[in-house]
């Protein structure tokens, strides 16, 4: 049955031509029909992508070539896939968890015209295309090509309402962010082409087992690439100090977040790392940043997100925060953990934005939480699905979000315990502000507008379906990686995923391991209790201490980037075209101009009209010359 | 016989272009029939006839002087030709029905222009080339002149004064270099041949750079570039940017490189500096202009910097990506010169600062734009992506101590490109629209027709690159071994 | 010989046709039949056909090369009869002399192109420039013409004392006038051969104006009738060119290591000054006198190489410059004011006159495909195997020629009309102008044409 | 008579012409000192000739015609001389007519 | 000290001195004058270098007919006093130093030449008698002598143009 593998190249061309459809025809489609287009590949594409993971599953993978893109020489950089346990695993995810928003988003669009409904979902659909192009990609421009893409969608889709020049400015803040990381990215890549002549994960891999540490190939190399492709990572799964484009790119309309900002796109980092897995084993001190640079966020965007009012940017902060902790499990090794909370993340992330776009559809377009509350009663469906989300993301056994932080947990307790602690404090942060945010917005009476609250309905089919769904899977997602020490013959995510990355096998006992799971769990609780007992009956108006401003202006960190980096970088721009352009170089050659038209306006001065001065110089040059030939050129 | 007619066919619609007497219809369908034959002509010669005895030409001229009239249609030439013979088609397309004033006198000018460019890629006799390089200017510079803007005759005096100063350096050097020929001759091939010590490539090096760097214009020569791209009437700037500044890239591969490879290597530190400087200067400069011509022309000086680095990167991976990339940059910059003409024609303005919101009323033109904007910042998929993909590889392998430092520099422009472009777009197309441009632009068929195909070539390109990457692969090869340093140092 | 002879009773024919014929034409087409009779003379002459056997008793010799340059002068004159022979009937009533002048004028020039001893340098010299003093002056009523004239005369007879000076100081260390004799071999260069030799070249590089002796040149050009402006900046001074080329060739080739030197300097000052002061000038008729200057500093570069390639090039020089500058003067004889923007918006009103005086401003710039190119590239090339310092620097030079040649084309092309009352710039006028114009380009295209006739 | 001593006084009155030149302002006395250069170039010219004359005489050659054209040199010179003086008062005299004066300082109409 | 050098000393003396007279005579009249004494004594030169020929035809055309036509200019223009102010002292001072400087230098570059022995035969010697010399012009000579009258045509045809009243 390798035949299914040839056919892989409809997993992304099928959205692709859905984008094209879409986008051609956007003056022609009706909402229906577009939402229909735009669905449906993305369904083609699950379904197959569905058969390809049994494949997989059932230990088969492998290399699909199609042409060469760029062959220069003996260098060559084929159009190829790579299918196998991890690109499978991703596959699933995109497919799946983007279908179910493509759905969701036909509901919720619905109140655009025909026309640019029709470009959101080509712009959706191309996204779906660039991320696929990137978990399949066999090499590292393939991988590349989808990176820029999603970055592109994700431009697109955050100025998806460009009227507006805030939103706008969002989008392009999120592709220059991303743009940096790309650099970093690219230099790698070109190192490791200059290095190794080769691109394909495959070959170059084998490269590395071959010739590591040796003058070929030098553990500097190592280090030098794992970092760059880390600090690409930063980029796109905006990571310090690059996360700032997140929070701003909810610009976007809610299930673009969902999907791109929350499950898919921005695990790409993730991805990255954990497909370059063979590198990073190699390189300890990259790790080893990684770790801490991940913890960093983790405690960052959790610190801020605890005191943000807009529910989606909650929502964002902690989102980068879940990024971190996927970094942290990186960085301490656990490459198959940190897959598997990118998993369990896209589940209940995924959930809890299109929940709280289900929120925001009801509120009439209202985001800021204090103008909520006690919706519970109106929007059911909507608030039990989020609960689960929520309870998910805390990490409260069983659901999914447990497991997956529970394995990245001890990979970092065994890793460091300082680590640990601090990781643990990220957890307990994220129970807490996200039972902050539910209880804000659920519980306690209605702070809005009358107009609001009279408008107040539940979301149609269409938008609470995907919400069930997803629910489902937020609970028992985590299952496929129940630990060993819960239940015999477990960890099935990482046996499948072990052909790609090596299972890592802990010497800790189980007793270590309830324990830190009782902890865990425990102060987890706490947490929830302590956001029920302060936010239950929430009254707006509760004057705010300086701390707390801090977080709500998020440690200024936009602020600071604004005067230290953009700002410098501007004023010099507009230095160097006002003075160095116009007055250094454009001065020099117009110089040079001028001073031959004022040597012309004093030359032509000795041209006196006085016959008495020229026979005087020509007498004076006869003189001189002569001077010069018989008393100093001898 | 093809390599002939390639030139003459432009040259005589040039001349015939003049007798059509201010009549716009005649004027329009000679410029259209001329161009669209030549590309025929082109697609034909790089597809069917591909004999290569039609390549070649070579008649008896000036045969006492050690010159001849040989032309060579060799891979190089075969991309230059047909980029040239279809950015001229194009542009024909487009300006089809558009007014002009004295259309007979303009078209005619870009006609000989095109027989001037066109002389410069195929000859393979130093003297020939040296002709058509000022040839070639000759027409431009009457085209600014008359048909620019309002500070159009000092921008383009400039342009023409800064231009011939470059080449008359490079005349010494030319005639230097023929001078140590055994049989005092200007073909290529003689002159291939001089052995010259290392301090004689050095000098002779710098005689002939400034030609070719102020016609690219790689900084620190680029000051005329944006006046004179800024005051040109857009075909002309179009021109311009999309073609004549091959010259330049080709000059360096052609007539540069393979004669002074050792300078070439010697020096190539300082001109790589200096290229990859240029990108991150011009993209900042780019990013606080007001004008659209101008922002375009900077953004095409940092575009030519990182060719001119690659050029001088020297290796196999570099040369590719350029030879990919004089297609590829054409055809872009093409598509924004259009598109700017587009806006100003129908809102009658280029100030970034007066427009805003074209994308609510004029999205075609937006989705055109947007998408060449793409290829011009080098997204994969796009054309723009697979050469600077490989200018960079080969930058970062270049056999220089400072590769990496001017890998990731040059790599800045990749940051800065992003920056300016979609700080342009935004305040172009995004955002509310205003009193001027409330009103929407629409597209003629034939205004379509030509963003079309540019969109389409910079797709699939961008996908399917390798096609073009053959054409030129024998040739960057031959190229590669004529230059190669640690090669060269092999053979002493 | 033939075209000398000629030229002198032609003259004399002239000078007493004044009394018998009153209508200036037929007396313009009279001077033109002549200037052809000795063309077909001179050409006869290359062909090895004499008209008498007269022996010169080794003071003269028409050599191939000198034939070649009197056919150009000739050429060169008879286009410029052509082109301006009626602007001149506007100045005085004194045609037939004018013209008689002009033919005497013509033999001065066929013996300094031709001379073997400097006796008839001195005189030959002298035969061309009291002529010139008069033409200069023949607009008695312009007080410019005049003060012309007589910086003209006094810089010229003094400079005619150099010239004596130089000369005696070689009779006086060789013994000899012949140039034969003084390129004598087998004594030394002494002080007083050197001193000689300096102010011979000084003498000359007056008669040429070049820097630091060119002074007399723009006020002389300028003041004198635009007409004889014409003649004096082109046919005269490629004459005098020829002179120097040749005294310096036969008579000093053994001193060139004194001299090559201070012709390099001779040049690149005069190249210098020429261009740089043509920068700013606000009349088109001064701007080509500075230009004038500028073109013998690159004609200069034949003297300073001397060597087959610049012998050559200065005839194509000597061909491409005079046809250009002809042609521009012709144009500018007919007009009223001399200022650029006189020029202005020419194209549209006379587009085959701008196009032909655009052609031969590309021309005087050296723009590949002109004559001009072609001749700047023989003078460059010939001085670069010497001194490449001294190439870049004409490069440049005429790098900065572009921005004075160019404004008369700006002028042209790309201004609106400034003024309305029309020229005179009938159709046989424009005819010829255009018929000049492709010989320029002619030149450019096929320069063997011309040099090819070196080596019949 | 040594020869230097004929160089050198002809040198001397030819500087003196050249000086006069330089330091006069009437064209006429301008035109006197230029003449004066001329005849110091003649006095220099008959004592080459008759320098080497007596050369050719030393060396024994009794029939000789060494030096005869240095002097016929200097018949030629004063006919240039002539000629010269003709026309050069002809235009001082023209320029008087319409200026009523020869100062060579008011000739500036042209200049620059 | 022989005859012939009294006569050269006094000669060469009377040169210079009337020479010096020329440039510094205020009244143009006096120039001529002094110009006219120097024409003498360069004719005695030639008689003293027994140039016969010249030294007669120095007087005629010289000191005869061309001072004349000088004499009968200024004269005519009764522009006997230059303008008040004379030359500038500086202009006047220059000329002397440049002159001066040229002097010199040719003077220091020429004594030591191969001349330095060589001598000019004075009192005796055929070539400048008018036989030789008539003899040699209507034979070798007999081309510049044509050409000259190309030369007195154009002189005369000038000197009508100019002179000519329109």
């Amino acid at each position: 049955m390798q035949d299914i593998f040839q056919l892989a190249y409809w997993i992304p061309l099928l959205p692709l031509l859905g984008a094209l459809l879409n986008g051609l025809g956007r003056n022609h489609l009706n909402r229906t029909l577009s939402g229909l287009v735009g669905s449906a590949t993305v369904l083609g594409s699950f379904v197959l992508s569905l058969l390809i993971f049994f494949q997989v599953k059932a230990g088969q993978s492998g290399v699909v070539h199609y042409f060469d893109f760029i062959r220069v020489g003996s260098f060559s950089i084929p159009f190829a896939f790579q299918i196998d346990a991890l690109s499978s695993l991703f596959l699933l995810i995109i497919t799946g968890v983007g279908f179910l928003i493509h759905v969701y988003s036909t509901a919720y669009m619905h109140h655009e015209e025909p026309a640019h409904f029709a470009r959101y979902f080509a712009y959706l659909n191309l996204f779906v295309f660039s991320m696929l192009l990137l978990v399949l990609g066999s090499n590292y421009v393939i991988l590349f090509m989808g990176w820029e893409g999603v970055g592109l969608c994700s431009y697109l889709l955050i100025g998806y309402w460009f009227k507006n020049p805030a939103y706008t400015a969002a989008a392009n803040k999120a592709f220059i962010m991303n743009r940096i990381g790309d650099l970093a990215f690219l230099v790698a890549l070109f190192w490791i082409i200059t290095k190794s002549g080769v691109v394909g994960f495959q070959e170059f891999f084998a490269f590395v087992q071959q010739h590591q540490f040796t003058d070929r190939f030098t553990a500097t190399d190592i280090t030098v690439i794992t970092v760059l492709f880390f600090i690409g990572a930063t980029g796109k799964s905006a990571q310090l100090p690059l996360y700032t484009w997140l929070p701003d790119a909810m610009a976007g309309p809610t299930p673009v977040s969902a999907l791109i900002h929350a499950a898919t796109m921005v695990t790409a980092g993730i991805y990255l790392i954990a497909r370059s897995n063979m590198l990073y084993s190699l390189a300890p001190h990259t790790l080893h940043l990684i770790s801490w640079v991940g913890l960093m966020t983790a405690l960052l965007a959790a610190s801020i997100a605890v005191a943000q009012n807009d529910i989606k940017k909650v929502l964002a902060y902690s989102t980068v925060s879940q990024l971190g902790f996927m970094f942290l499990a990186l960085g301490t090794g656990a490459y198959a953990a940190a897959v598997f909370h990118v998993m369990t993340h896209a589940f209940f992330k995924a959930l809890l934005f299109l929940g709280s776009g289900s929120v925001i559809h009801a509120m009439g377009g209202e985001q800021d939480i204090r103008n909520m509350g006690g919706l519970s009663k109106k929007l059911r469906v909507t608030y039990i699905t989020f609960l689960i989300g929520c309870i998910a993301i805390a990490g409260v056994p069983p659901f999914s979000g447990f497991f997956s932080k529970d394995a990245i947990l001890l990979s970092v307790f065994l890793h460091s315990p300082i680590q640990y602690a601090l990781a643990l404090l990220a957890a307990l942060l994220t129970a807490f502000y996200m039972f902050r945010l539910l209880f804000l917005t659920f519980s306690g009476r209605f702070r809005g507008t009358q107009e609001q609250l009279h408008h107040l309905h539940e979301s149609p089919l269409a938008m609470t379906l995907p919400l069930v769904v997803l629910a489902v899977l937020s609970i028992v997602g985590g299952w496929v990686g129940i630990p060993a020490a819960l239940v015999p013959d477990a960890e099935a995510l990482h046996h499948f995923l072990s052909p790609v990355i090596p299972v890592l096998t802990h010497a800790v006992s189980h007793e270590t391991e309830y324990a830190l799971m009782a902890l865990s769990t425990g102060l987890v609780l706490v947490m929830i209790g302590a956001a029920w007992m302060r936010y239950r009956n929430y009254q707006p108006g509760t004057p705010a201490n300086a701390f707390i401003n801090l977080l709500e202006n998020k440690w200024y960190v936009d602020e600071l980037y604004q005067k230290i980096i953009v700002q410098p970088f501007y004023v010099l721009a507009g230095w160097l075209r006002a003075i160095v352009e116009a007055k250094g170089i454009d001065g020099l050659v117009n110089g040079v101009g001028r001073a031959v038209q004022y040597s012309a306006r004093q030359l032509r001065l000795v041209q006196s009209g006085q016959v008495g001065l020229y026979v005087l110089l020509m007498v004076l040059s006869m003189a001189i010359m002569l001077l010069i030939q018989f008393f100093i050129r001898k | 016989m093809i390599a002939l007619l390639i030139v003459l066919i432009p040259l005589l619609g040039g001349i015939f272009s003049f007798g059509t007497r201010a009549n716009k219809k005649a004027a329009d369908l000679v410029f259209m029939l001329f161009t669209a034959g030549l590309l025929t002509l082109t697609l034909l010669g790089l597809t069917i006839f591909n004999d290569p005895t039609l390549y070649r030409f070579s008649a008896p001229w000036l045969s006492s002087l050690g010159s001849s009239f040989s032309l060579l249609l060799d891979p190089l030439a075969k991309v230059l030709c047909l980029l040239t013979a279809l950015v001229y088609f194009l542009l024909a397309l487009y300006m089809n029905g558009k007014s002009v004033q004295k259309p007979a006198a303009f078209y005619g000018w870009l006609l000989l222009a095109q027989a001037g460019m066109m002389g410069v890629f195929l000859a393979t006799d130093g003297l020939l080339f040296y002709f058509c390089w000022e040839l070639a200017l000759i027409p431009m510079y009457f085209l600014s002149s008359i048909w620019g803007g309002a500070r159009r005759i000092a921008v383009t005096f400039k342009f023409f004064i800064y231009t011939f100063l470059g080449s008359v350096l490079m005349l010494a050097g030319l005639i230097y270099l023929q001078s140590q020929t055994p049989d005092q001759s200007f073909a290529l091939s003689a002159l291939l041949k001089v052995k010259l010590s290392t301090a004689q490539q050095s000098w002779l090096l710098w005689l002939f750079l400034p030609a070719f760097a102020i016609k690219l214009p790689l900084f620190p020569f680029h000051t005329w570039q944006p006046d004179t791209y800024e005051e040109a009437p857009t075909p002309v700037t179009a021109v311009l940017s999309a073609v004549m500044v091959k010259m330049g890239v080709l000059g360096l591969l052609r007539w540069l490189l393979p004669f002074f490879p050792l300078a070439a290597y010697q020096w190539g530190d300082v001109i790589m500096g200096l290229a990859v400087g240029g990108i991150v200067y011009a993209s900042l400069i780019a990013w606080r202009q007001d004008d659209l011509k101008r922002l375009v022309a900077y953004s095409s000086i940092a575009h030519i910097g990182l060719m001119g680095a690659a050029a001088f990167a020297a290796n196999l991976a570099s040369l590719q990506g350029l030879c990919f990339q004089l297609f590829a940059h054409g055809i872009n910059i093409l598509g924004m010169w259009l598109v700017v003409d587009v806006i100003e024609r129908n809102l009658g303005t280029r100030k970034i600062s007066e427009l805003g919101g074209l994308a609510s009323h004029s999205p075609a033109l937006t989705f055109f734009t947007i998408i060449i904007a793409l290829a011009n910042i080098a997204l994969p998929l796009t054309n723009g992506f697979v050469g600077e993909l490989l200018m960079f590889t080969g930058l970062l392998a270049t056999k220089s101590n400072f590769a990496w430092v001017l890998t990731v520099t040059a790599g800045l422009g990749i940051i800065l490109s992003a920056v300016y472009t979609l700080g342009m777009i935004r305040s172009v197309f995004f955002g509310e629209s205003n009193a001027v441009t409330s009103r929407p632009i629409n597209l003629s068929i034939q205004e379509q027709l030509v963003l079309i195909v540019i969109v389409v070539m910079i797709l699939v390109f961008g996908i399917y690159p390798q096609p073009m990457l053959d054409v030129t692969a024998g040739y960057t090869d031959q190229l590669f071994r004529q230059i190669d340093i640690s090669y060269l140092f092999r053979k002493f | 010989m033939n075209a000398l002879l000629v030229s002198a009773l032609w003259g004399v024919i002239m000078m007493f046709s004044g009394i018998a014929i009153k209508q200036t034409a037929v007396l313009r087409y009279l001077a033109i039949a002549g200037v052809m009779v000795l063309l077909g003379l001179n050409t006869a002459e290359m062909q090895g056909w004499q008209l008498i056997d007269i022996d010169t008793t080794g003071m003269l010799q028409f050599d191939a090369y000198a034939l070649l340059l009197n056919a150009v002068l000739l050429a060169s004159l008879l286009i410029y009869l052509l082109l301006s022979g009626s602007a001149m009937e506007r100045i005085g009533n004194n045609l037939s002399d004018y013209l008689a002048l002009l033919f005497f004028i013509g033999a001065g020039m066929m013996m300094v192109t031709a001379f073997e001893s400097l006796l008839i340098l001195f005189l030959g010299i002298e035969i061309i420039t009291i002529p010139l003093y008069i033409l200069t002056g023949s607009d008695k009523k312009n007080l410019k013409s005049n003060e012309a004239s007589l910086k003209y005369f006094l810089l010229g007879a003094f400079s005619s004392g150099i010239l004596l000076m130089g000369i005696t100081l070689v009779y006086g260390a060789r013994g000899s006038f012949a140039l034969s004799g003084v390129a004598d071999t087998i004594r030394m260069s002494s002080s007083l051969m050197i001193a000689g030799m300096l102010l011979l070249m000084i003498a000359m590089a007056f008669k040429v104006s070049a820097a630091p002796f060119h002074f007399w040149t723009p006020d002389v050009y300028d003041g004198a009738p635009t007409v004889f402006t014409s003649f004096m900046a082109t046919v005269v001074k490629v004459a005098v060119f020829a002179a120097f080329i040749r005294l310096f060739d036969r008579s000093f080739a053994l001193q060139f290591n004194a001299w090559q030197g201070w012709v390099a300097v001779l040049a690149a000052l005069t190249l210098f000054i020429g261009n740089i002061t043509a920068v700013f000038q606000q009349s088109v008729k001064r701007m080509l006198s500075y230009s004038s200057i500028a073109q013998a500093g690159f004609m200069l570069l034949a003297v300073f190489a001397m060597n087959t390639m610049a012998k050559e090039g200065l005839l194509l020089y000597a061909a491409s410059y005079s046809l250009a500058t002809i042609g521009i003067f012709a144009v500018l004889s007919r007009m009223k004011d001399y200022s650029f923007e006189a020029f202005n918006g020419m194209a549209s009103r006379y587009p085959w006159v701008a196009a032909a005086l655009a052609i031969f401003f590309l021309s005087l710039a050296g723009i590949p495909l002109t004559g001009g190119f072609m001749a700047k590239f023989y003078m460059i090339k010939a001085a670069l195997g010497q001194s490449l310092w001294l190439a870049l620097f004409a490069l440049l030079m005429a790098a900065v020629s572009i921005y004075y040649y160019f404004r008369v084309i700006q002028a042209m092309y790309f201004k609106p009309v400034a003024q309305s009352d029309p020229l005179a710039f009938d159709n046989g006028f424009t005819g010829m102008l255009l018929g000049v114009a492709v010989l320029v380009i002619v030149l450019g295209v096929f320069p063997e044409w011309l040099i090819g006739c070196l080596y019949f | 008579m040594p020869i230097n001593y004929y160089l050198f006084l002809s040198l001397a009155l030819f500087t003196i012409g050249m000086v006069g030149v330089l330091t006069r302002r009437n064209a006429i006395i301008i035109f006197m000192c230029i003449e004066l250069m001329l005849n110091a170039v003649n006095l220099l010219l008959v004592a080459f000739s008759k320098m080497h004359y007596q050369a050719a005489l030393e060396a024994g050659q009794l029939a000789t015609q060494a030096g005869v054209e240095g002097q016929l040199f200097v018949f030629f010179i004063m006919v240039v001389a002539a000629a010269e003086v003709s026309v050069g008062l002809a235009i001082i005299v023209m320029m008087y007519r319409n200026i009523h004066s020869v100062d060579i300082n008011f000739l500036n109409r042209l200049k620059h | 000290m022989s005859i012939v050098q009294i006569l050269f000393w006094v000669l060469a003396v009377m040169a210079l001195f009337s020479a010096l007279m020329v440039i510094t005579s205020k009244n143009p009249v006096y120039s001529v004058l002094w110009l006219i004494v120097t024409f003498f004594a360069i004719s005695g030169h030639y008689i003293l270098l027994n140039a016969q020929f010249l030294a007669v035809v120095n007087i005629i055309v010289y000191a005869g007919a061309i001072m004349v036509l000088f004499l009968f200019v200024i004269m005519l223009m009764n522009a006997r006093q230059e303008g008040a102010s004379g030359s500038k002292r500086w202009v006047t001072l220059a000329g002397t130093v440049s002159g001066g400087i040229f002097l010199l230098v040719l003077v220091a570059a020429l004594k030591d030449s191969e001349l330095k022995t060589r001598s000019a035969m004075v009192m005796d010697g055929q070539v400048g008698l008018i036989k030789v010399l008539g003899n040699e012009l209507f034979t070798r000579y007999v081309i510049p002598f044509e050409i000259s009258s190309i030369l007195f045509l154009s002189a005369m045809v000038g000197a009508v143009v100019i002179g000519k009243k329109d």
